[in-house]
């Protein structure tokens, strides 16, 4: 306190000096801190709190209906590709981890090639070409025991870290095929 | 590395961004130049 | 018949109407031509004289100019447009579809939006150059040239937003790939460097602002809507004004 | 600035030009004698002007009016899929570089340039006047990244196709390039080959393990900038004094990073090189 000193020569300046700064403080403080409760109000007003957007919990017949290799018959309606190979089935779900767009899947590469960018994906989802940066989502899935149909967890996906190796983005296989992402069926 | 010239055409399109860039540089200074000098002679000409 | 024309408006410039709108006669003095820049409320963005370098086309290139023209387009056509528009994803493409097809001048009210947003986007990037080759950002003008690149960013975003509207393919997938682009932002996005590491999931990031949810659906056609409509053309004018003024305030920047 | 002024006029070689523009300025005449009204000179070139653009614009949407596509859908991409012209430069990064970077670090280092032009150049040579002589550096700068974003947008327009593969016009646009022709390999990858690294990390912090490659990577990313920052300063003295520490440090930041932008691009297309630089968190 600076003005303190100051008490005995001009005692009255000084209160009113430290009135107006501390009137000035207030003032200023009050209202920044209530724009700034009003930035954070409106920044947390833009974040729904209720969607209304489609089920993301959906069933797909039972296994046996799938047979080895890529099937793209779910692609339209669910976004989805259905998987088998030698030891089970998964489910990857149709969206480019570049940008988004929809993959298409080409059956005599056997690659999935996004349009928009040109990422490439081999059919377990490891990106073998384009600015792609991490591997294809798969979905969770799991068996009705009442029905014994494949449930689908659309957004319930896993994400492992892929490594960089001269042929592309890689993810160890048999540290996918895990539940509840795959099925040993 | 066969032919260079085939897809994913390396060479080519490295000397595209070249000479594209190039051109669009030149189109750029030159607009300048020009224009430096077109309004200077609007100048002497009144 | 010329002096007959001539007879008519010093009639017209007579009348009490006239006088009411304009508050003095025609402008053919240098009197009444100064005051026709006091008075008159869109041409007071003029001053009274302006130096010769100020009339050479092969300075400006009328861009800046250009521009404000583009965008006043933009504003009439797209009011006009918004009166059949209802951005509701089940009705939004029927309803351009109907512009195109079966409401009278439609398509060309909706062909003269398009084209103007083209070229505003190539006239406010080609002023932005010209400005920049003139060296006319130069103090006193770094503020507005400062506005510039604000107007420069708000007519880009203003374009973006609009390209949803038809609810197209082009729209969808215009568009998701600009919330994915969101999603990635360093710190705010949920697939962005460090943003999980700070909380940040497909819930709560900045492309769930910007969609209202975490697909491009219902909820995004109509923020998107109300942004391209409302918010951003009252900030673009807001800064078109600032930039105006500034030009006024600091002067011309050319020879002469 | 008349400090700055004062203080270039004494560094520049031709030690008259500005000497000489300083003069022309003051004794430049703003009398009446060198203005003319608004009204009728200015705002008649103005009215002809306005019907030029509106009557080339009414013209184009007869010609051609707006197209609508399909139907949105999210099961099916178009192929290709193309953005509006102006934004197939930033569409076009986005194969070279990762989204968080092409789509939001780009941009906003351009934006955050463009803003920071007049503040880093008030040098009162060229105000008002065209003019490449007499500022080299800012126009080769300026041009540099103009030409640079119009060669993305011209590619991204004329030259990409099925699958966003490259297409010279005389290729057949129906036909799917191959695919398998172009594989992607990490610079330290590349580096821990040709010099028969250790695979094995150095140390291990949380997600990320460092290599000897990966170290050797960051050297060069920092190296990079290392050298641009201090070329310029050590053989380029009169550049440094005249702009500044701030100013100085500020330009070549932007002026760098703009740099940094094609040479990525010549590594990804000549070496196939898709990141140079791995950490956990972000890849570049």
């Amino acid at each position: 306190m600076a003005e303190n000193k100051n008490d005995n020569l001009d005692d009255d300046v000084s209160r009113r000096r430290f009135f107006t700064l501390m009137g000035l403080g207030v003032g200023w403080g009050g209202l920044l801190t209530a724009l700034g409760g009003v930035g954070v109000g409106a920044a947390r007003y833009m974040l729904p709190s209720v969607l209304y957007e489609p089920p993301t919990v959906f069933k797909i017949g039972t296994p046996d209906e799938y047979g080895i290799g890529v099937d793209t018959k779910l692609k339209k309606e669910r976004q989805i590709w259905v998987v088998r190979n030698e030891r089970g089935l998964y489910v990857m779900i149709a969206i480019c981890r570049h940008l988004g767009c929809t993959p298409n899947f080409f059956q005599d590469q056997a690659l999935f090639r996004c349009p928009c960018h040109g990422s490439i994906y081999d059919t377990r989802g490891n990106v073998l070409g384009g600015p792609a940066p991490r591997t294809l989502w798969r979905a969770g899935i799991s068996l009705d025991p009442v029905d014994g149909q494949i449930v689908v967890d659309f957004n319930m996906r896993q994400d492992p870290d892929p490594k960089g190796t001269p042929e592309g983005l890689m993810v160890e296989e048999m540290g996918r095929e895990v539940e509840p992402y795959f099925l040993k069926v | 590395m066969d032919d260079i010239w085939a897809y994913p055409y390396r060479l080519g399109i490295g000397i595209f961004f070249v000479v594209g860039t190039l051109v669009f540089m030149g189109a750029f200074i030159g607009i300048a130049v020009w224009l430096e000098k077109a309004l200077k002679e609007d100048d002497t000409k009144k | 018949m010329l002096k007959l024309l001539q007879k008519i408006r010093s009639i017209v410039n007579q009348t009490q109407v006239f006088k009411s709108i304009f508050r003095h006669g025609y402008p053919d003095t240098d009197a009444n031509r100064a005051l026709v820049m006091f008075s008159n409320v869109i041409l007071h963005l003029h001053p009274v004289r302006v130096r010769r370098g100020a009339l050479k086309i092969k300075f400006t290139w009328c861009l800046g100019g250009l521009t404000f023209l583009f965008f006043i387009l933009l504003a009439i056509t797209g009011v006009i447009l918004m009166f059949y528009y209802v951005p509701d994803t089940r009705r939004a493409y029927n309803d351009i579809r109907d512009l195109g097809t079966v409401i009278y001048f439609g398509s060309l009210f909706r062909a003269v939006h398009r084209w103007s947003a083209h070229a505003m986007v190539f006239s406010v990037w080609m002023h932005m150059t010209r400005v920049f080759m003139t060296g006319s950002y130069k103090p006193p003008r770094e503020f507005n040239w400062v506005v510039g690149v604000i107007l420069l960013v708000t007519t880009l975003v203003l374009s973006w937003t609009g390209y949803l509207l038809p609810w197209d393919q082009l729209a969808l997938w215009a568009v998701t790939v600009g919330s994915k682009m969101a999603e990635a932002t360093p710190f705010v996005g949920a697939a962005g460097p460090f943003g999980p590491e700070l909380g940040r999931n497909s819930g709560n990031d900045m492309a769930f602002a910007l969609l209202g949810g975490t697909v491009v659906g219902q909820s995004a056609l109509l923020r998107f809507y109300v942004l391209h409509c409302l918010a951003l053309p009252l900030i673009t004018a807001l800064f078109i004004a600032v930039h105006f003024w500034r030009i006024r305030k600091d002067g011309f920047s050319g020879p002469l | 600035m008349s400090e700055n002024a004062s203080e270039s006029s004494k560094s520049l070689p031709k030690q008259g030009k500005l000497a000489d523009l300083i003069k022309k300025t003051a004794s430049e005449k703003i009398g009446p004698e060198n203005t003319v009204l608004v009204w009728p000179n200015l705002v008649y070139l103005e009215l002809i002007a306005i019907m030029v653009a509106v009557a080339t614009i009414l013209f184009l949407s007869l010609v051609s009016p707006a197209p609508l596509e399909e139907l949105a859908s999210a099961d099916t991409t178009p192929n290709p899929t193309k953005a509006p012209w102006y934004f197939l430069g930033l569409q076009e990064l986005l194969v070279y570089f990762d989204p968080w970077l092409a789509g939001m670090v780009l941009p906003t280092f351009i934006i955050i340039g463009l803003v920071l032009i007049p503040y880093v150049d008030p040098s009162p040579l060229g105000k008002g006047y065209y003019t490449f002589k007499e500022r080299k550096f800012s126009m080769l700068g300026f041009g540099f990244g103009l030409a640079l974003w119009w060669v993305l947008i011209l590619i991204g327009v004329f030259f990409r196709g099925l699958d966003w593969s490259w297409y010279w016009p005389w290729d057949d646009p129906h036909v799917h390039q191959p695919a398998g022709a172009v594989k992607l390999v990490d610079l330290e990858i590349l580096l821990q080959d040709f010099l028969g690294l250790n695979e094995a990390p150095l140390v291990t912090l949380g997600r990320y393990a460092v290599t000897m490659s990966n170290l050797l990577t960051w050297a060069m990313f920092l190296g990079f900038y290392a050298v641009g920052f201090t070329v310029p300063f050590l053989f380029f003295r009169e550049f440094y004094r005249k702009l500044g520490f701030v100013r100085y440090n500020l330009v070549m930041f932007f002026f760098i990073s703009m740099m940094g932008v094609p040479m990525k691009i010549f590594l990804r297309l000549l070496a196939d090189i898709k990141y140079v630089l791995v950490t956990p968190w972000f890849k570049i």
